[in-house]
Parts: structure tokens; sequence; C-alpha cells
């Protein structure tokens, strides 16, 4: 029973650390129907930031605060100067992110040096409660509160106001929403930061779970992302929390039972998925 | 019209034969190499763009028909003898592989759409890559072993010319394949499938069909690269070889045949380069953010590939287009 | 243009070519052996950059760790440049890929710091050495730290070759020191979540669980997590290069071995880098595979010295072949059967040090070449 | 005989029955035009015939045979042909390419993949004779999303025509089709009514021409078969004059805005 | 008279085309006003241009005397303009609720009114309230999309074809609403149904190859057959 609960703790955990970097790209490609394959780009400098800033000031929560800062910053220019140009086009979208990605990934070894970088725990969220058998660690925990704020939060904004709405509807017409007068172009801007914003915060809550942050895990992270965004149904928040935390789960129950298929898990359950539910999870609605 | 096609075979078989003379003047095996690896890769592109730009079927796994013509060839080869039969043999062989999974891949176009389907297309090949990594005794895992390739081939120079002949033999069957009256049906089938299927046409026959062709000439580019590098291992099976293809489809021009072997060109060439600025000149450390930053131009000032800017800058200079503002003539009917 | 014949146009000079990783994910292993075989060149030569009245030319090539790009640098330096020796690379993939190019054209190649058995195993050829230290000397390094009669152990390793090699050597070594392997426990390297496989070794519950790890997402921060020191199991793997040392402060007082750290070795070769190092390099002390880096420089000129300056391959693999040389990690010996570098190993623990930001490896014992000889692989 | 029937046949969307055990019988070349309000069925009917959609229940039958089991591309290449309510073209393609492909299914011309299409010369010269009966010959090398909205109705037409099958699903032709173009369509048409050989199924909301054309109308309201019958009939019926009609015929107000 | 809406001059391009060659219009306060022109003349692409669609090259497009020619889209829909597109630009993955939830820009009063209001007019949309647009039949969907007009309090509405795909009955409809609606706002419309267009159109503007060739009174082109079989076909 220990056994279980524990790896269902942990596959929880990692699932809800997957679904904090899938939610930024549930909003970009899920709604906004953008192949950003730059979006472990913005994880990494995400994660980077915070450690960064951490190590400068020694504050948890500015180091989040940074990552966000910077997720903000780099969504912007990103839009404006890469995503703009190809809004609709998927094949022109696969390219120049795949190059705003080299430059992205390199980038971070020109600012933070080539290494890989350890990322600290902070102290108050260090170690682990033991009850029983049972092992509960306590940035884990952490996580687990924070996937489900987050999932709160993005989930009221989209069913509270109509940005949801206003993002599907441009994607489907855009011309259409901009002649019932609603700016569509700041709307995609603004959703594509929160996006960029959503995958630093994962790159720098990440950080401190592996303990190291490194230039290239942006692409091993972001194919992981789409994998969740397209397991839970384009477009459906709830979908990607329901797909990470699956993914989390199946790689921890898998690991510890069935080993030597652990490799290939997130493809099975990729292709299973798609195999019997070839929309996803959850249809995009709401 | 019919003089510009015949412009554009001449200027075709000029390049051709160019390429066909130059290892004879030029003695750079530098070179040598270098075009051959280009020309493996162009095939590998062409065979994508016959499904992204012909057929409109975005997959993320094109690497598993690589990864299976690579595979064959290097374990027959050394399992066998490394002579120009079991070459041939393996190629045969590597086909039949590739067209059963690519048959399959295909059938799949039925049940899933756009990126459902290149998703699934990612977790097939992924689960290509972890049965390289695993079947050792076949494979020897992902740091792959070396093999001879047969004897004539230590000679590089035939070797670039059978790389040559296979890239002008896919390109002109690709070339009669996407202008012939089946091509016509794939091309509309990208466009729009079910008006297609209401025209009589049954589409998941075009979608299988272009599916196990892109498949083969995959899987040949595959059996190529293998005897170009007398080695296999797991990368040729990984993401970075379908985005290759990718790549250098989308650079040159999606659609076009031409577009993929320019792309192919120009990455390489571009790749070539800027490593080797790097090598001269230290600042230049850090070239791969060039080669990042010659993507993005390339999307904004080639938004539809190099092939595509060129035949706008074409139409321009003809003028004819600039005159026919409003290509309207009067149909008035009397009734 | 024959391949075989008399090497570099110019007949004053030696040119030498160097495979690394400049870019990429192991970048940072390409740079040391880049920066190591300037210094062993300088070193070697006293600063001349001449042996036996020869010019030494480098010319290193961003092998981007992709096998192709290898093949087609490696082909370029033999063609082109045509060099007389080849020395690399970062990865054990491209290494492989070029093995035949040098069979081919008859070069020496200086195998650094790729770690493959199969280099110096089924994939060998005569025109093969290896300075660097191969998976099996690694794991018999590893088994000489902890293992002994009775003592239980479980291994935790990447699912891939690197891993099962590792593995499978360190079985065999640890076993015949009278250890018992208890759990061989294999987990995806890019896996974002490790406590399954740790959870499988805590019941397991060994003596010491022996890690076999390469790459930056690792598993240490986990093993703390999952308190398996503070339930009697104790940690043991080889202390990897200075950047990732500093992610490994949640292993400190583990018991492990290393295949260089630049303050275990004792002689003035590496006395001479670190100080060079220093100087040359704002401060920075000379990593992982910085020595390895030297050793190939060493290597080649002392060879080099024997020949008197020919650099015709089948004379100098006569020279090569049992050939002892002076390094920063002593003497290494080229093994005659398969010209793998016999070398010392260092028996160590992850210790906290004053003015040091990431744990240290102090040393134990000295692992002397002899006691970490590795199984000879490549009989047909 | 009846060339084309269909007994009970029902869809249900959800808990919607947009076609509600509609029975019906086509008899050969028969020309026939299909009216309702809004949403009453008529182009879910089509898709059903078509095999579009699959039926919750009921039957097609086309010369006696069931089409149940047959695939819509299979029903095309037995004879029966549909134009699209929503324009449906292939937007990147030129306008000739795009009946080129429709007269390319109907010469058989499906699966060579060796000589160039153009070497069949038989497709470019049908493909022109038809683009010129829809006045569309101007337009040939436009590409077809450049078309306005009443062109891409008119190659709509052409790439039925192309296909040539024996029955004809016509789904609200002229839509769009300005005033002077309505007549030159309606006289395609009627020139193939007049040939005699097809039997055609007419969806228009333009009293008119339906008059003008039909030799019976029948009457879907609610997804159930209201009528069937002689125009004449139809006219009279109560509900047709309530409720679809309203008085209207055209816009035409009887009862005066 | 004021005019609410003036077009002078305009030329607009698509591409490399040259479209609209001198468009000359006016939309006087309060009236309907009627484009005419055979397929292709250039009627979609004038009230494209008036959107900021498709901008215009050179001319002005004034709206209540401001220009409006160089404002983007979606500030010229904002400053009162209501568009009902030729191929009626719906949602087809949002249900008819989502659909008009798009338009509604705020959640006032009147703006529930407007919305109860249409959904008089069309009955039909109230039935299929959760269903997805492109799912509804053809002349559902021509409702749904001038449902979402007049949902935004428009001063200008642009109606491209209404009555195409309509029942005769839904048709009366549309004639009465445009009636109501004349009331607050002024009206543009693209109409190919003649009938239709000389009962609810005040004036007429006819286009022919991008160009104005007549603007009148409707009463003057009722009874002008020349005119009507020249640039209509009609007679
Ligand atoms: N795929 C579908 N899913 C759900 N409902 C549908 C679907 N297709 C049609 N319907 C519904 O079925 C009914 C009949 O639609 P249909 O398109 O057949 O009407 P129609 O008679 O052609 O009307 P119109 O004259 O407006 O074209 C409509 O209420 C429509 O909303
Ligand atoms: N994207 C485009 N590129 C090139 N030409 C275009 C484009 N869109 C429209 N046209 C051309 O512009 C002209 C005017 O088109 P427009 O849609 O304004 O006509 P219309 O008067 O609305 O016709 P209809 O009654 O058929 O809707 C047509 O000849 C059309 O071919
Ligand atoms: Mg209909
Ligand atoms: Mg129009």
């Amino acid at each position: 029973m220990e056994l279980l609960i524990n790896l269902f703790v942990n596959g929880l955990s990692t699932g809800m650390l997957i679904f904090l970097l899938a939610a930024g790209l549930t909003l970009i490609f899920g709604l906004m129907s953008v192949l950003n394959f730059a979006h472990g780009g913005l994880f990494v400098w995400g994660a980077f930031s915070a450690v960064w800033v951490y190590a400068t000031t020694g504050s948890f929560m500015l180091s989040i605060l940074g990552a966000v800062v910077t997720g903000v910053v780099l969504g912007f220019v990103t839009e404006k100067i890469i995503i703009t140009p190809v809004y609709g086009n998927h094949v022109q979208q696969i390219l120049i992110t795949l190059g705003f990605m080299l430059v992205l990934t390199e980038m971070i070894k020109v600012v933070f040096g080539p290494n890989q970088l350890a990322a600290k725990v902070p102290p108050y969220l260090d170690g682990s409660w033991e009850v029983g058998d049972v092992i509960l660690i306590k940035y884990r925990m952490f996580i687990i509160l924070i996937g489900f704020a987050v999932f709160g939060v993005i989930q009221f904004i989209l069913k509270r106001t109509k940005v949801g709405l206003i993002v599907r509807a441009g994607v489907l017409n855009k011309e259409m929403v901009q002649a019932l007068g609603i700016n569509i172009k700041q709307v995609f801007l603004f959703t594509f930061i929160a996006g960029a914003a959503l995958a630093s915060l994962g790159g720098a809550l990440m950080a401190p779970y592996s303990g190291v942050v490194y230039a290239e895990m942006g692409l091993e992270f972001g194919i992981l992302a789409f994998i969740v965004v397209v397991i839970g149904g384009m477009g459906s928040l709830p979908g990607s929390l329901l797909a990470a935390i699956l993914v989390g789960l199946a790689g921890s129950f898998m690991a510890y039972y069935v080993p030597a298929l652990s490799l290939a898990v997130n493809m099975i359950l990729m292709a299973l998925v798609l195999i019997f539910r070839p929309q996803g999870l959850f249809a995009a609605k709401g | 019209m019919s003089k510009v096609l015949s412009l554009n075979k001449s200027i075709y078989l000029i390049i051709a034969l160019a390429l066909l003379i130059f290892p004879f003047v030029s003695d750079s095996r530098t070179w040598t190499i270098l075009l051959t690896q280009i020309f493996i890769f162009a095939i590998l592109a062409m065979s994508y763009d016959l499904l992204l730009g012909y057929t409109g079927i975005v997959s993320f796994g094109h690497a598993m028909f690589f990864g299976i013509g690579a595979y064959t060839t290097g374990i027959m080869l050394d399992t066998f003898a490394p002579t120009l039969l079991y070459f041939v043999l393996s190629i045969a062989v590597g086909f039949i592989l590739a067209a059963v999974v690519s048959f399959f891949v295909g059938i799949l176009t039925l049940r899933l759409k756009s990126h459902y389907f290149a998703m699934l297309t990612l977790a097939l090949s992924g689960l290509f890559l972890v049965a390289a990594e695993k079947w050792r005794s076949l494979t020897y895992g992902n740091d792959g072993f070396t093999f001879r390739a047969p004897e004539i081939f230590q000679d590089r120079l035939v070797f670039y010319l059978l790389s040559l002949g296979c890239l002008i033999a896919v390109f002109i069957f690709l070339k009669r394949f996407v202008s012939s009256p089946m091509g016509h049906v794939l091309i509309s089938v990208r466009e729009n499938e079910n008006r297609t299927a209401s025209l009589g046409f049954n589409t998941l026959h075009y979608k299988v069909i272009a599916s196990v062709a892109a498949g083969v000439i995959a899987s040949l580019a595959g059996s190529l690269y293998a005897v170009s590098l007398r080695f296999v291992n797991t990368s040729v099976m990984t993401m970075d070889i379908t985005l290759d293809a990718l790549l250098m489809t989308i650079i040159g021009g999606v659609g076009t045949l031409v577009g993929p072997i320019l792309g192919a060109g120009v990455i390489e060439l571009a790749q070539h380069y800027l490593s080797g600025l790097a090598r001269d000149y230290p600042i230049f450390e850090r070239w791969i953010i060039l080669f990042g930053i010659l993507y993005i131009i390339a999307v904004i000032f080639f938004p539809r590939g190099i092939v595509g800017g060129i035949q706008r800058v074409f139409a321009k200079l003809s003028g004819k287009k600039v005159k026919a503002a409003r290509p309207i003539k009067k149909s008035v009917v009397k009734s | 243009d024959g391949s075989g014949s008399g090497g570099s146009g110019d007949d004053d000079t030696v040119k030498v070519g160097v495979l690394a990783s400049l870019t990429g994910a192991l970048e940072s292993y390409g740079k040391q052996t880049q920066r190591g075989f300037e210094l062993g060149l300088e070193y070697a030569t006293d600063g001349t950059m001449e042996v036996a009245g020869k010019k030494i030319e480098v010319v290193f090539e961003d092998t981007e760790t992709k096998p192709e790009v290898a093949v087609q640098k490696a082909t370029k330096l033999l063609e082109e440049d045509e060099v007389d020796f080849l020395v690399g690379s970062s990865s054990s993939g491209d290494t492989l890929a070029v093995l035949p190019l040098a069979e081919e054209y008859e070069k020496i190649m200086l195998v650094e710091p790729a770690v493959a058995d199969s280099i110096t195993g089924e994939e060998f050829n005569k025109y093969i050495f290896r300075t660097a230290r191969n998976s099996s000397q690694d794991a018999v390094a590893g088994a000489a730290a902890i293992a002994g009669e009775g003592v239980k152990i479980a291994t935790f390793a990447p699912d891939y070759s690197f891993g099962w090699d590792g593995v499978a050597a360190f079985k065999e070594a640890a076993e015949e020191l009278g250890a018992e392997i208890v759990l061989e426990e294999f987990a995806d390297p890019a896996a974002t979540d490790f406590t399954s496989n740790l959870q499988k070794v805590i019941e397991a519950d060994p003596d010491y669980l022996f890690i076999v790890w390469a790459g930056a997402n690792s598993p240490w921060n986990q093993i703390a997590d999952m308190k398996l020191q503070e339930k009697g199991i104790k940690i043991s793997t080889g202390a990897p290069d200075i950047p990732a040392l500093s992610i490994m402060e949640p292993l400190v007082g583990m018991e492990g071995f290393s295949v260089y750290y630049h303050t275990l070795p004792d002689n003035e070769i590496n006395d001479w880098l670190v100080e060079e190092h220093k100087a040359r390099y704002d401060g920075e002390v000379p990593d992982l595979f910085t020595p390895g880096g030297m050793t190939a420089a060493i290597a080649i000129v002392d060879a080099l010295k024997k020949s008197e300056g020919s650099v015709d391959a089948d004379e100098l693999i006569g020279i090569m072949e049992g050939m002892s040389f002076e390094t920063p990690k002593g003497t290494m010996t080229f093994r005659p059967e398969d010209h793998q570098a016999l070398q010392t190993m260092y028996s160590i623990t992850l210790e906290e040090q004053e003015g040091v930001d990431y744990p240290v490896p102090v040393l134990v014992k000295e692992l002397s070449p002899e006691d970490t000889e590795p199984p000879i692989l490549n009989n047909p | 005989m009846a060339l084309l029937e269909t007994k009970n046949l029902t869809i249900q969307f959800g808990g919607h029955t947009a076609v509600d055990h509609v029975s019906f019988s086509l008899p050969e070349k028969e020309f026939k035009s299909v009216i309702g309000p809004n949403g009453a069925g008529k182009t879910t009917f089509f898709n059903l015939l078509s095999g579009e959609l699959k039926p919750t229940e009921g039957e097609v039958y086309y010369k006696g045979k069931s089409l149940n089991k047959v695939s819509a591309v299979e029903r095309t290449r037995r004879g029966i042909g549909r134009s699209f309510q929503i324009t449906n073209v292939f937007p990147n393609l030129t306008v000739f390419e795009n009946v080129r492909l429709a007269v390319q299914s109907k010469e058989k011309v499906r699966y060579p993949f060796w000589k160039s299409t153009r070497s069949y010369h038989g497709l470019a010269e049908k493909t022109h004779e038809l683009l010129e009966q829809v006045l569309l010959d101007n337009k040939a090398h436009m590409i077809a999303a450049q078309l306005s909205h009443g062109e891409k109705r008119k190659l709509e037409i052409a790439m039925l025509l192309a296909l040539d099958t024996e029955v004809l699903l016509l789904d609200e032709p002229t839509a769009g089709m300005s005033l002077e173009e309505v007549p030159a369509i309606l006289n395609v048409i009627r020139s193939i009514k007049d040939q005699g050989d097809k039997t055609i199924l007419l969806i228009e909301h333009k009293m008119d021409m339906i008059l003008d054309l039909s030799d019976s109308i029948m009457v879907l309201f609610n997804g159930q078969l209201l009528a069937d019958g002689t125009p004449e009939d139809i006219m009279q019926n109560e509900t047709v004059q309530q409720a679809y009609l309203g008085g209207y015929e055209d816009g035409k107000s009887v009862r005066n805005a | 008279m004021a005019n609410l809406l003036e077009m002078r001059d305009v030329h607009t391009f698509i591409g490399e085309y040259h479209i609209l060659q001198g468009v000359n219009f006016t939309a006087p306060k309060g009236q309907v006003s009627v484009l005419l022109g055979r397929n292709g003349a250039g009627k979609t692409t004038t009230l494209k241009t008036i959107m900021g669609l498709h901008p215009a090259k050179s001319g002005a497009v004034l709206f209540e005397g401001q220009p409006i020619e160089k404002l983007p889209t979606h500030k010229i829909a904002k400053s009162g303009l209501g568009y009902v597109p030729e191929d009626q630009g719906i949602f087809s993955t949002l249900t008819v609720e989502e659909n008009i939830r798009v338009a509604m820009l705020d959640q006032s009063d009147a703006t529930a009114k407007r919305v109860d209001y249409v959904l008089t007019l069309f009955p039909d949309l109230k039935k299929f309230w959760k269903k997805d647009g492109g799912n509804l039949s053809g002349g559902q969907k021509q409702m749904l999309s001038m449902a979402r007009a007049f949902v935004q309090d428009s001063r200008l509405l642009l109606i491209d074809e209404p009555s195409k795909g309509l029942a005769p009955v839904v048709i009366g409809t549309v004639i009465e609403a445009i009636h109501e609606l004349k009331k607050q706002s002024t009206i543009v419309l693209v109409e190919q149904n003649f009938r239709m267009a000389s009962i609810v159109g005040d004036t007429f503007t006819l286009i022919d190859d991008g160009r104005t060739v007549h603007t009148g009174e409707m009463g003057y082109l009722v009874e002008n057959e020349e005119m009507k079989r020249k640039y209509l076909g009609i007679g």
C-alpha cells in the first residue's frame, strides 16, 4: 500500500510538473494553433533566469518572479518578431520556431555560460516528510499545489472571460473577429505572452526539481509538452491536466512494474490514446 | 508554357552534367563527400516533400523509414558479406520493410487528421528508436556498429556517382509521378480531401500510395547514408533526421521537387561553412545562432522557400501579372 | 591522390586533426580536450611546437556530435589538411563512425575521450590507440572502490549502451571481488522522475548503490529526497567533470572513483598542467578530460621522437604498441593487444571543502594501471 | 422503374432527427425539386443519398440495389454525382485544374503515375468545353480562391457536370449568383434536362425556377416528407403556402410590408 | 440629408490585382443603399474595403465625415460598423451561442435585449443554441451571421447577400427586420435578389468592372428597363 502511495504521489507530482510545462503550450499550440517549437527555449530561459536570480538574491520567490518576467519579455519579442509573420501557416511556423529555438538555446550559453548549473531547492521546501513508509517530498507537494493553483487560475480566466473564445474564433477566422470589433492581434499577443510566461514558470519550477539546468533541456521537454497537449485534446486545459497526470503516473508505475517498457512509455501512451480516441481525451470546449 | 518547360529541363540537364563531371575535374574529396551527403539528404527531403508538399500529410516520424533502410543495409553487410550483391539485396529488403510499415502508417491517416496524425508518427518512430536501442543483438544499441562497404565503394568517387544516380533517378521518378494523373489527385487530396472523395477518388488509396512511395524512397536514402558512413547507430532513427528532412523541404520550397534538393544543399553547406567560420574566427564560436537566424530570415524573406522566391522574381521580371491587373473579360449573356 | 602515401605535402610539418564536440550538449568535453591537447603539445615540445625537426600543426574540427558530420570533418582533415594523426572524439558514436577512416587512410587515430568498449573491442582496427579510459576501466575502478567479500550492491544506470556496458563490466569486476549484485536498475536517461527506480533499490536493501551515469539530467536530487543514505544505502559513482560535480551536493560523503580531478595525481606534469591552465584560463583548473587531451598530444610527440619524425603508420604502430609515456595521470602504457592505454584511476570520497562551491573528490587510494586493467575484447 | 429510392431513411444528430423516415422514389429521367424551410433536412438528405453521411435507419436503393454498404466514392462511380451548397472547391488549384480533376474521375484516369496528365489530350478538351458551358473559360487559369462567390458557384457546377453521372444532385446551384448569370446557369440545367438522359434532383429556394423546371416537387418539413407531387399540387398545399412561402415569393411580398 | 458613409474614388488592390478602380458611393443616413452588379464586379470587395479588410490604396472612405480608410479593421468595426460577409464567416467549431457571444462586446442590458430580439427574428437559432456553427444548415448559417451583426449596436450595417439560401418565408422575415433596423441604423446591402432589393432599397449604386457606373433612387432603376438589362441582365 505504501508503495502504491509513493508511486502515486511521485507520479502525480511529476505529472503536475509536466502540466506546468504544457499549460503554456496548451494556450499557444492548443488554442492559438501555433506550432511553437521554440516553446522549450522559453522554458529553458525561465529555468536559467530563475537559477540566476536565486543565486544572486537568495530569494526563491524572486527567482520565480524573475522567470515570469523573462517569459513575458521573451514572449513579447517572440510574438512580435517570430510569430506574427506566420500565423495560420504551420509549415512556416515549424521552420521559423525551430530556427528561433536554436538561437534561444545557444544564447543561453552566451549569457549563462556553456555549462550546466546547479539549481537548489529553497531550505523551507527542502527535504521530505516520512509517514510510515510513505515518503512525501516537500518540494513535490509544493509542485502539486502550484499545479492545481495554476490550473485554477487559467481555467478561471478562460471560463470567466471571453479570451479563450476569442482566440478560438480568431484561429478559425481572423478577419471576421476583427470585423466584430475585436483587436485580435492584441489578444493573440497577450495570449502568447501568457503562454511564454507559463513556460518560463514551468522551467523555473522544474529546475530545483531535477537539481540542474542545461541548455539542451529545452527540446527534450518541449516535445513532452506537445505530447501532453495532443493527448489531452488540443486547447483543452482540463485535458492537458489529465494527460500530464496520466503521463506522470504511467511513467512512475511503468518504471516500477514494467521497467523494460519505461523508455517507450510516453510514446505507447500517446499511440494508444490517439488510436482509440483520435481527438485526444477532451475535446476543446470552454 | 512548353518553352519554359524545356528551359527548365535544359537547366536540370546542365546541372546534372556538371555534377557528373565535377569529381573528375576537382580532386577535393571533401567536396565529393559533402556533395554525396547532400544528394542523400536531398533524396530523403524529396521523399518527405511527397508527403508534406504534395499530399498534405505532416509526419514527424519520417526518420523511421530512413532508419529502416540504414539498419537493413548495415546489418546485412555486416552479417553476410560486404559485397555489391548484398548491398542491392539490402536495399530491396529495406524497401519491403519500409513498404510494409509505411503501408500501415498510411492506413492510419484514415482515422487521424493533421496534428494528431503527426503526433502518432512521432510516437511510432519513437518506438522504432527504442527498438533500435534495445534490440542489441542486432543493432548493438545506441553506440551502433561499423561495417565494411562493398569493395567498389571504397572509392568515394564511385559512391558519389551512385548517389548522384539515385538522386537523378528519384527526381525523374517523382517528377513524373507528381505530374501524372495520380500526382494530381494527390494534390487534390492535399487541397480538399472530402471533395476529392466526392469526385469518386478513393482518397485512402492515394494517401497510402504516397506514404509507401515516400517510405520506400526514404529507406533508399537511409541505405545510402549507412554505406556512406560505413556505420549505423540510433541517430538515424531520431527526430533530428525527420527535422532535417522537414527543414530542407521547407527552406527549399514545399510542393516543389527542386526545393528539397536546394534545401539540402543550402543547409548542409551553411552548416559546413558556418562551423568552419567558428574554427577560423573564434568570435563565431556560437555559429549555431547564425544558423538559427538563417531559418528565421528564410521564412521572412522567402516565405515560400527558395524555389517560391525564385518563381516570384521570375514572375515579376516577365511582367505578365502586372499588366493583367484585372483578369476579366466580359461575358455578357443574352437570354 | 593516393591515400596511404607520404602524408603532408610539406615534409617539414606534422599535422594533427582533432575532432571534438565544440557545440551542443557535449561542448564542455570538447573544449576540455581542445585545451588539453594544446597544452600537451607545448609541454611535450618545450614550447617549440617542433619534434624531430618538424613543425607540428593542429586543426580542430567540430563534430557537432553527429556521426555524419564527424565523418565529413574527418575526411576533410584526412584529405584536405592531409593530417598525419587523428585525435577524437567527444562521443562514442562520432568516434565509431570515424574508425574505418583511420584504417582506410592508414593514419593513427588516438581516441580521446570516447569511452565505448567496442572502440577497442569489436570495432577495433590496428590504427586505433586509445588514451582515454574505457567503460570497463571505469567499472573495474568503481568495483575496486566498494566491492568486497559479501558486499551487496545494486546498480543504477541509464537505459542505453553506455549504461549497459558499464553495469556489465562492473558486475564482472565486482563479483570477482566477492560482491553480490542484488539488483540492476535501468532508467530512461531523459526521465523527469527516478523515484520508482529508487523505490526498488530501497526494497532490495543493498549495502551500496553503484551508479553509472552521464548527461546533465541526473538522479542525485531524488536520491537525497528518497533518503537512501539515511536508510543505510551507501552511494557510489564516478566523479564527473566540475560543472556536473556542482549538482552532486546531495551525494556528499559518497565513496566512488575518479578518472581525474586536478588535485588527485601527484606528479610534475600535472602540476605544470594545473599551473599553466590557471594562468591561461583565468584561474580555471583543468577538468575531467583536459589531461586526456594533453595525454594524446604527449603520446604523439613521444612516438614521433622515437620514429625520428617519420609518420609512417606501420612504423608508428610498432613503436606505440607497448609504449609507456608520462602523463598528468602518471605513466600510461598502450597495451599491445588492443592499444588501450592502461592508466591510473582514483578511489575517492566526495567531500565539502572551504572555498569550493561544489563537492570535491578527495583521494582515498590510487588504483594502479594494473589494478584497473580491463578485459581484452578485440579477440576475433 | 425508380432509379433512386429510399425507404424510411432516417438520421439523427444527437437528439435531433434531421431526416425522419423519408421514403421516396425518383423515376429515371425525372427532374424533381426538393423544397422546404431552412433546416428542413434537404442537404442532409442529399448527404445520405451521396453517402457522405450514414443513416441511423432506413435504406437507399439505386437501380434496385441497396447502397447502405457502399462508400461515397463508389456511389459517385456508380453514377450519383452532387454539387455542394457551401462552395467546396480546391482553393489553391486553378479553375482549369479543378475541373480537370473531375474529368479525370469521369474518364477513369485515376491511377496512372508515369505519363504526364498533359498527355491525356481528351482531358483538357473536355475541361475547356465544360468551362465554356458555365461561362468560366476566361478564368481558366485563375486560382480558385481568387474567384468571386458567384464564380465559385459556377465552378462547382462545372465539376458536377464533368462527372457526367446519371443522377445529378444539385444543392442550390444558383445561390449567390447574379441576376445576369442565373439565366445562363438555368439554361445549362435546362439543356441537360432536355437532352433527356439525366435524372435530376434539385434543391432551390427560387420558386419561379423550380416551377419552370420541375416534373415533380417534394417537400421536406422538419425532416419529414410532407408532400410529393406535381408542381400544381404542391403550390396548392396549405402548409407549403403557410410555413415555407409565408406569403412571399422570391421576396415579392403578397402581404406587402 | 447627411451621408453616413462616403467613398470617393476608391482604388483597391488584392495582391497585385487592381480590383476597385474608382468606386464612388454614399450611404445616406437612415436609408438602405443597395450595391448591384454582376458576379465579380467588385461588390464584396467594396464592402471589404469599407471594413478595412482589403484596405483602399487610394481615395477616401469617410464615416460620419471622418476618414477611416487607414484604420485597422477592429477600430472601424468599433466605431460603429457591423458586417455580414457573403461567406457568412461562421466560427465553425464554436456553438451558436459562442458565435453570438464573440459578437457581444459588453454585458449591458441593451445588448441582452438585442440578443433577445434577434432570437425572435430567427427562432431556429435558439433551437440549436448549443450546436456547432459548422453543423447548421446553409440557411441557418446565414441567419446566424446576420444575428451576430445585429447583436452589435451598429450605426452602419454592411450586409452581403442576405437572401442567399434562405427560404422565401425567411426572406420575408429579413425584409421586415431590415425595415425595423432602419429605424436605428443605416444599411448597405449587396443583393442579387432584385425583387428583394427593390422592396427594401432606397438608393442603388451599380458597380461594373470595379467602377461605379450609376447611382440613384431605387425607383428610378425599377423603371429603367434599359439599365437593368445592361448591367443586371434582367429583362
Ligand atoms: N453534422 C451535423 N450535426 C448536427 N446537426 C446537423 C448536422 N448537419 C445538419 N444538421 C442539422 O440538421 C438539420 C437539417 O440540416 P440541412 O443542412 O439538411 O438543412 P437544409 O434543409 O439543407 O436547410 P437549408 O435550406 O438552410 O440549406 C439542421 O437543423 C441542421 O442544423
Ligand atoms: N484574393 C483575390 N485575388 C485576386 N483576385 C480576386 C481575389 N478576390 C477577388 N478577386 C477578384 O476580384 C473581382 C471582384 O470580386 P468580388 O468578390 O468583389 O465580386 P462580387 O461583385 O462580390 O461578385 P459576386 O457577386 O460573385 O460575389 C473578381 O473578379 C474576383 O475574381
Ligand atoms: Mg441546405
Ligand atoms: Mg460578392
